[in-house]
């Protein structure tokens, strides 16, 4: 059972959270018109064996999203923070 | 020399006690090949035949990082079908479908394609309206397809929840007959045996590390085994895709997910078809030996290790009991997992790529093993031609650029909500 | 009553005071509490337990536990039929029923048996090379017979009638097994301070020194760590409890079997048969021992054929003397403890040892108890066809052979780890010569193993291994010792019991009779030879090609003796031709168990309006809309969907009618940056939407197609009301947080859904305005003080109460939203009120019409594929304005021309069907391929007097007029349409405004 | 002209059961008299939002995203970093929250029709949570004065402990029915009563001293 660290309310088994994808990724600015950017924004990924930061939401708790890094080669999980509070370095 | 299967010779050998030769030559890297196909999976080892059966492109190696067919064409839940709406996907299938028709008997190797049919359900009006319109296409396009009530479904299936307590009734489903089953883990051993045969060497526990540039074109592959020489090299690796591809400096619409797959003790006949849940994605089959299989939906983020998450377990079984509540009594003997290649649309990625002489195969989300025999003939017309085969011009790499996104489920731009 | 004449009169951990009579095959059966069933038919006799997969040869126990591979029976009947247990681990209990399965017309009498002379010609994987004849398809013929052969039991299609249980549960420790290294580590873990849950899948705490003599020293040892262990109130044991899987984050999953007391427990008072349970610990320890492997003679599937361990087992456990001649053919120590106990208890005992030298201790002690030892020499044929007579015993040396009579086989290969729960999370085991096996590497963070499964095979070493695991797995869960250092109840000398052993010799190649590596499935070292010779040698390809392994028993007793055999034909070894990796569960769990309570009418929630209460009191027939359930229609309008949705369809365009409009997504915008937040959302402008002002908006995702439409209506300075379709509102929700906390932070802007804390009516209709007057009397709904999409938020007693001059159905039509738990009252209240205008409720089908009529897109049309200019709204993102999903709208195969876009119908066939589903084709095309386009969605226009639908279609209104055609071909039909506007009716909306 | 109607109206009624070991180990209810307003406020307003509502309530919001403050008939939950929820017997508490912390440039939303507040007691209490929520409910790390926002049977709900063997569960309006049958359901085994109590009944426990043990 994948356990989500939550910084609001702890930790949490996984199916208390919804998936959002790669938060590699910055999104382009609102009012871009570039194709190009938000095609690679929206439909490519790195896809990483290892180290990935991706986006999760406790709908069941907070529902706040966070940014959880996580090792898709074994699953480890490390720290998770509010996305609110923007991308670590 | 492969000697032909046949019950005689089985009776030969019986007679005898003569020993059976090696279904497939244990072949070593020559330096150079005319195609270098990367990975020994259904799709590669398939290209490898076709290229050799239909383009007579004899000189080319396989290349597998572990042993044949330990990918995902040995974990799937074994079904085919052609039940297909998009203009596109409906013919690329059914060609599918049509190939694993004559496959024995072609490879002369039993594949056990089993034609038992399969039925979608459907739980309401809309969603059976949803079934009729990819019917009617499969109709129109010469696939056999049959629209079934609520009776209809209960007469050919009746242990079924038809109950007051099913919490989501049936309404009705979509039956097509020639969908059904196959002996997976054959596929790949036949199409080895039959490319090894046609001169295609196979080399197991070769694992490649990088490519072999000559500015934008990829002149073969630096293996674990050495460096291999290529006019054309073709990435077949579904699962690994990104990571095979960023060897070439590729990046790739693509997420790797986890898909179970779940099998009870065997038992006597139970079920006779394939069944499709319509309330939630769901589908189970039983295989010849016995046990029940079950598919359910993938865990749901990008993961590469091969094992499930528990509660994705218990999904799995609510939806077999809801379907059919006898399930409940039997046991689950196995369950595990397999790397899936998930893209934004649903749809894969097969043919060329940015660089010249390098082409890709993968991106197949649910549907690689029941598109193993298409995928291979079309990907090796691909490379033999250096041009798309007709039927798969509109899974491009760059199809999001110009907004051909291939969406047959209508599910949005999420690969892990695919 | 002795329970079966093979009883030994004393000894045994069975209770004697507690007879027990069962019914197998039909017949009774006599045993004790504390019998399992495969006990029970030792005692009495029955040796003959069943028959092979393939060969259907006749079979006996060769186990005691769960690693038995041929005792598979069938137990309960009708809904509680259950195939394929192990008799092994069915506990005797009064009201069991049981049967032996696999043969035909009876497992004594079985003509499945002629497939044995028919052997040479189905070798492992024989059906890869033949059955495909004579043509394509023939496969169809062969299958059915091969279907029926295959299979191990029979399963019924009745309702499974036993109630599962589901709980969750949390842990410092968790310790799995508890055999003395089990006992030892929870001891420890508890002395340092954890918490501590110990699981063991038997009946009984023990494990191994359950099949130690009940009057030994052991056994005085074993009973001091349970009653420590049981004393200790931070350990909490589950017994009959199996670690199903090892799963991520330290999740174990646990099945507990509650059903060894009572075979059928009562659903209706609660009682589960079994219970899952989700375990997450901090440290886990495993101690889950190691399986004895069998050796490898020709015709080792004998019955009589028996594990040396399984053979103390019932004789110490059960007190069951397995036979009164007795050969334990054994290259480990072990075998030498199952000898002296059988020797003590009178059996006459011949030792095969193939090794040459012996601890001299050992063999001393077995001669004292005058035990015929044959050292340097092995067993290679037993003999002997429905049970066990003798055995082919061949001088290493030498390679004389003799024969030596027996009527039980006794036999001791070495130990396998039970290494399962830990490769479950993906760790590699190595393989350790010295001890012959694969053990566990790479532990984890947390993860510890002690005992037989690390390699600490005497009970004296599982418990210092024990107490060492116990310990780290406390410090590691932050526990500081407080108390002592951990001990455990001193071991006797006896419990070091030696436990020297040698590797298996591989078996002969040549010589008469079969030698089994996997009984369950009948692969014989042929068949491995055979895959080896093909190419099958890879482990992975070898358990596929012969299906060893893949057998209800998962291949405990085969698996190394597999490798094993493999490593012995080519030049590989042991550890390098590794092994396969396993999958939960440990042992079969049941289906049902894994669904619990999520079965029937609670497999998902059902959600509710807060009106569903008076819908089904007053005859509204119901339909699901995803979570939800829906009024579909109303009983006083007609009694089936077809002709009451018209009558309600009627009444609101010539009257007024009330629906329920609950479901929809409901959104409380507030914030000084709500404004702006709305205008990047939706591809519409909503920066300048006035206070007292609604507005239809469309939301788009990135990649331009339409994720949800709806309106937005504006109370306030900084407040706003969105609403979402039924479908979409999670959705919408997600996606609103996701762009305030990741993208757009620095607006100041709280979404909050109130779904749940409004009930939603629709009153539409030409007297709409009407019925308001009467049921809200002083509120002015006046077209000039509430114009379209003109909305007020009123107090009426006290109550909030919104209106929201909307319109779905294009007539006049107000949306009212008060607090849930008023809406019946409010509902009822309007009724009542416009009753003289004869108002009535209409359902979700109606609704779904009235929309179609006015060209209103929803369901079907708004599946992700299109895009906001397909479904004809491609006006409303005018300006340059950015929203969300502008950028990629403007990719060029969204904008072509010739995309499928939103029609209109007429239907030009009178009386003809028009279904959903239809594929649409201009006239002249051949009717064919993937047509022009589809309808989304159908109905009859009560306003037009004909069949009306949406569809999109090539081109769409460029095409207004033309005459198309409508295939349905599933049901051979074929309808002409003419495309026209999708509104249908008053595309002025002159209605909308009076 | 407005009365309520309880989404749980009439499951009530149904009377307990007995557990298959004879006895009733549950006592199983709704509070029908709660009163819930969300609050939702920016960094700017942060502090005049906390002291309108320390003046309102008597009690400063808390902090601790895990302990419920309690004062009097509010109960005030972190449900969020600039977030929380107050629920209160007081029926006229919204409105004056509406007005005053409104009046902050805070956002305030009632959502006392949004939420149904189930009783839970009993010596059987923590066992019959156990197969509803995935939470770790021990003492340690589940104390009486803690919350946790969390699922049960796939919908979102807010737990309460306000006492050794008590607790609260908020659950989704027009989940309620459902989650309530889900509830029963599960509960069977322990067996159980049922009764329409009140939030007065539900008396709060003092959590300053877990309070400073969680924070």
């Amino acid at each position: 059972m994948l356990r989500i660290p939550c910084p609001h309310c702890g930790e949490r088994d996984y199916t208390e959270f919804r998936y959002g994808g790669d938060a590699s990724k910055t999104r382009p600015a609102h009012d871009e018109r570039d194709v190009r950017a938000w095609h690679d924004h929206v439909f490519v990924f790195t896809n990483p064996r290892g180290p990935h930061r991706e986006y999760w939401q406790h709908v069941q708790g907070c529902r706040q999203w966070l940014i959880l890094e996580r090792d898709t080669a074994t699953n480890a999980v490390g720290t998770a923070r509010l996305a609110r509070d923007g991308t670590p370095a | 020399m492969t000697e032909r299967y046949s019950a005689l010779a089985l009776a030969r050998h019986a007679l005898t006690g003569a020993r059976w030769p090696r279904a497939w030559r244990r072949a070593d890297p020559k330096p150079h090949y005319d195609v270098v196909i990367i990975g020994g999976g259904g799709h590669g080892l398939a290209t490898a035949y076709y290229l050799a059966k239909n383009h007579r492109v004899t000189r080319v190696a396989v290349l597998e990082r572990a042993v044949i067919g330990s990918g995902n064409v040995g974990r799937n839940t074994t079904l085919v079908r052609s039940n297909y709406l998009l203009d596109g996907n409906t013919q690329f299938f059914e060609h599918s479908l049509r190939l694993w028709e004559g496959l024995s008997h072609e490879l002369n190797f039993n594949v056990m394609l089993s034609q038992r049919g399969q039925i979608v359900l459907a739980h309401g009006p809309s969603q059976l309206d949803v079934l009729a319109r990819k019917g009617n296409v499969m109709r129109l396009n010469g696939i056999d397809a049959e629209l079934l009530d609520r009776g209809e479904v209960e007469r050919l299936l009746p242990y079924l929840d038809f109950s007051e307590r099913a919490r989501f009734p049936i309404h009705g489903g979509l039956l097509q007959r020639r969908a059904g089953t196959v002996r997976h883990d054959a596929v790949a051993w036949g199409y080895a045996r039959a490319a090894s045969e046609l001169g295609v060497d196979i080399i197991e526990h070769c694992e490649v590390t990088g490519f072999l540039r000559e500015g934008d074109r990829v002149i073969g592959v630096e293996t674990s085994r050495g460096r291999i020489g290529a006019d054309r090299t073709a990435i077949s690796v579904a699962g690994h895709t990104s990571q095979v591809a960023a060897l070439a400096g590729l990046r790739v619409p693509v997420e790797s997910h986890l898909l179970q797959a779940f099998v009870t003790e065997p038992i006597k006949p139970f079920v006779d078809h394939v069944i499709s849940f319509g309330a939630e994605l769901f589908y189970i089959s039983q295989s010849d030996k016995g046990g029940l299989v079950f598919g359910g939906h993938i865990d749901g983020f990008n993961s590469y290790t091969q094992r499930g998450q528990f509660p994705k377990v218990q999904t799995v079984a609510e939806c077999a009991v809801a379907l059919i509540p006898s399930i409940s009594r039997l046991r689950l003997l196995r369950h595990w997992a397999g790397i899936q290649d998930m893209t934004p649309d649903g749809s894969p990625f097969i043919g060329r790529t940015p660089l010249r002489d390098l082409y890709l195969n993968g991106g197949w989300c649910y549907q690689g093993f029941k598109a193993t025999p298409a995928a291979g003939w079309c990907f090796a017309h691909t490379i033999a031609h250096a041009e798309a085969h007709p039927l798969i011009e509109h899974f491009s790499l760059e199809r999001f650029l110009d907004g051909n996104g291939y969406d047959e489920y209508g599910l949005g731009n999420w690969t892990y909500r695919q | 009553m002795s329970g079966g004449p093979h009883r030994l009169a004393r000894g045994g951990r069975i209770d004697r005071d507690r007879p027990i009579r069962c019914e197998f095959d039909g017949r009774p059966l006599a045993g004790f509490a504390g019998d399992t069933l495969a006990s029970a038919l030792l005692a009495n006799g029955i040796t003959l337990v069943g028959r092979s997969f393939k060969y259907h040869r006749p079979r006996g126990l060769l186990a005691a536990g769960v690693e038995e591979p041929n005792a598979l029976v069938t137990v309960g009947d009708g809904g509680r039929t259950t195939p394929n247990l192990p008799a092994t681990t069915v506990e005797m209990r009064t009201g069991l029923r049981a049967r032996r399965q696999n043969g035909w017309p009876s497992v004594d009498v079985d003509l499945g048996a002629l497939n044995g002379w028919l052997a040479p010609l189905l070798p492992a994987g024989f059906y890869y090379k033949t059955l495909m004849g004579p043509r394509r398809g023939s496969w169809m013929w062969y299958e059915p017979f091969i279907r029926r052969a295959a299979g191990l039991g029979r399963a019924v299609h009745e309702r499974d009638p036993d109630r599962y249980d589901a709980r969750h549960a949390f842990t410092d420790v968790l310790v799995i097994g508890a055999g003395p290294a089990g006992l030892a580590a929870a001891l420890a873990a508890a002395a340092a301070g954890a918490e501590v849950l110990l699981v063991e899948q038997d009946s009984a705490l023990g494990g191994s020194l359950l099949a130690a003599p009940v009057t030994g020293s052991l056994e005085r040892w074993r009973s001091q760590l349970e009653t420590a262990v049981r004393s200790t109130p931070t350990i909490e044991v589950l017994t009959r409890t199996t670690a199903l899987g090892a799963y991520d984050g330290r999740t174990v999953a646990l099945l507990e079997r509650h059903d060894h007391a009572d075979p059928d427990p009562d659903p209706d008072r609660g009682a589960a048969r079994e219970t899952v349970v989700t375990l997450r610990a901090r440290a886990i320890v495993t101690a889950t021992g190691a399986f004895e492997r069998p050796l490898l003679f020709a015709d080792n599937d004998r019955p009589g054929v028996m594990l040396a361990s399984a053979a103390r087992t019932y004789l110490n456990r059960y007190a069951i003397a397995p036979g009164r001649r007795a050969l334990v053919a054994t290259c480990t120590d072990a075998g030498w403890l199952t000898a002296l106990d059988l020797a003590a208890a009178g059996t006459a005992v011949t030792v095969v040892e193939q090794r040459d030298e012996i601890a001299e201790p050992l063999v001393a002690a077995a001669r004292g108890a005058g035990i015929d030892v044959r050292t340097g020499a092995m067993v290679t044929r037993a003999l002997g066809t429905r049970g066990v007579a003798g055995a082919r015993v061949e001088s290493r040396a030498s390679g004389r052979a003799q024969r030596l009579d027996c009527d039980v086989l006794c036999v001791s290969g070495g130990w396998s780890p039970t290494l399962h729960l830990t490769s479950h999370t993906g760790r590699k085991p190595r393989y350790r010569p010295e001890l012959d096996a694969f053990v566990p590497e790479d532990w984890a963070a947390g993860d510890f193993g002690a005992g037989a499964v690390v390699g600490a095979y005497s009970s004296a070493a599982a418990v210092e291994s024990g107490l060492a695991a116990g310990r780290a797995a406390a410090t590691f869960c932050g526990c500081v010792s407080t108390a002592d250092p951990p001990t455990a109840p001193t071991a006797p000398a006896e419990a070091d019991e030696p436990t020297a052993l040698a590797a298996a010799l591989p078996p002969p190649r040549r010589g008469r009779g079969r030698t089994f590596v996997d009984l369950q499935n009948d692969v014989t070292v042929k068949d491995v030879a055979l895959a080896h010779d093909e190419g099958y040698g890879a482990v992975e390809h070898l358990k596929r090609y012969t299906t060893l392994g893949m057998g209800t028993d998962q291949g405990r007793t085969s698996n190394v003796n597999a490798i094993a055999t493999l490593a012995s034909l080519g030049a590989r070894g042991v550890g390098e031709t590794g092994t396969t990796t396993f999958r939960p569960p440990f042992t079969p769990v049941s289906v049902g168990a894994l669904a619990a309570r999520s079965v029937g009418r609670h497999f998902r929630p059902i959600r509710r309006s807060p009106l569903e209460p008076w819908h089904l009191a007053n005859g509204a027939t119901m339909i699901e809309a995803g979570p939800w359930l829906r009024p579909w229609f109303y009983a006083w309008a007609g009694s089936d969907v077809g002709s009451a949705y018209r009558e309600e369809m009627r009444l609101v365009r010539s009257g007024v009618g009330v629906s329920d409009v609950s479901s929809l997504g409901k959104i409380d915008v507030q914030g000084p940056d709500a404004a702006q937040f709305l205008n990047r959302v939706y591809v519409n402008g909503f920066a300048k939407l006035a206070v007292g002002k609604a507005r239809y908006g469309v939301m788009l995702n990135d990649d331009a197609t339409v994720l949800d439409d709806g309106t937005t209506a504006r109370f306030g300075e900084h407040r706003y009301f969105m609403t979402t379709t039924t479908a979409q509102a999670g959705e919408v929700m997600s996606w609103l947080e996701f762009l305030l906390q990741t993208a757009w932070p620095e607006l100041r802007v709280q979404v909050v859904s109130v779904t749940d804390a409004w009930a939603g009516m629709s009153v539409a209709g030409p007297r709409a305005r009407e019925a308001l007057e009467r049921a809200l009397p002083g509120v002015d709904v006046s077209n000039d003080a509430l114009p379209h999409m003109g909305v007020r938020e009123v107090v009426l007693d006290g109550v909030p109460l919104r209106v929201l001059r909307l319109s779905f159905s294009g007539e006049l039509a107000y949306e009212l939203y008060v607090p849930a738990t008023r809406g019946i009252s409010l509902w009822e209240h309007l009724l009542a009120a416009a009753a003289p205008l004869g108002i009535k409720p209409y359902g979700l089908e109606a609704l779904a019409s009235l929309r179609i009529e006015k060209g209103h897109v929803a369901g079907l049309e708004l599946d992700h594929r299109n895009t906001l200019d397909d479904l004809g709204l491609g006006k409303l993102a005018s300006g340059d304005k950015a929203y969300v999903g502008r950028a990629l709208r403007a990719r060029p195969a969204l904008q072509a021309e010739d995309r499928w876009s939103l029609v209109g119908l007429e239907c030009l066939d009178a009386g003809a069907r028009l279904r959903g589903g239809s594929i649409l084709f201009a006239s002249g095309d051949a009717i064919a391929g993937h047509g022009r386009g589809y309808v989304t969605s159908v109905t009859f226009s009560t306003v037009l007097g004909k069949t009306i639908a949406l569809g999109l279609y090539q081109g769409g209104l460029r095409h207004r007029g033309e005459e198309i055609v409508c295939a349905f071909p599933l049901k051979g039909e074929t309808v002409r349409a003419r495309i026209v506007s999708p509104m249908f009716i008053d595309p002025e909306g002159t209605r909308l405004h009076v | 002209m407005f009365e309520r109607r309880s989404p749980l109206a009439g499951h009530l009624d149904a009377g307990g059961r007995d557990g298959f070991d004879g006895g009733r180990r549950l006592r199983l209810g709704e509070v029908r008299d709660t009163s819930l307003v969300q609050i939702g406020t920016w960094p700017a307003v942060r502090s005049a939002c906390a002291a309108a509502i320390a003046r309102i309530c008597g009690c400063d919001p808390p902090a601790s995203p895990r302990v419920a403050a309690a004062r009097g008939a509010h109960r005030l939950y972190r449900i969020a970093s600039e977030e929380l929820w107050i629920a209160t017997s007081d029926p006229r508490l919204p409105a004056v929250l509406e007005r005053e912390v409104g009046a902050t440039g805070s956002a305030v939303t009632v959502l006392t029709e949004a939420r149904v507040r189930l009783a839970i007691d009993g010596n059987a209490a923590r066992a019959l949570l156990s197969r509803l929520v995935p939470l770790d409910l021990r003492d340690a790390s589940f104390p009486v004065g803690a919350f946790a926002q969390t699922g049960v049977h796939h919908a979102p709900a807010l737990l309460d402990r306000i006492g050794a063997e008590r607790y609260d569960l908020y659950v989704l309006t027009t989940y309620a029915g459902s989650t309530w049958e889900w509830m029963l359901d599960q509960a069977l085994p322990f067996g159980y009563d049922l009764h329409v109590t009140t939030a007065a009944d539900r008396s709060p426990s003092t959590t300053s001293d877990i309070t400073r043990d969680l924070q």
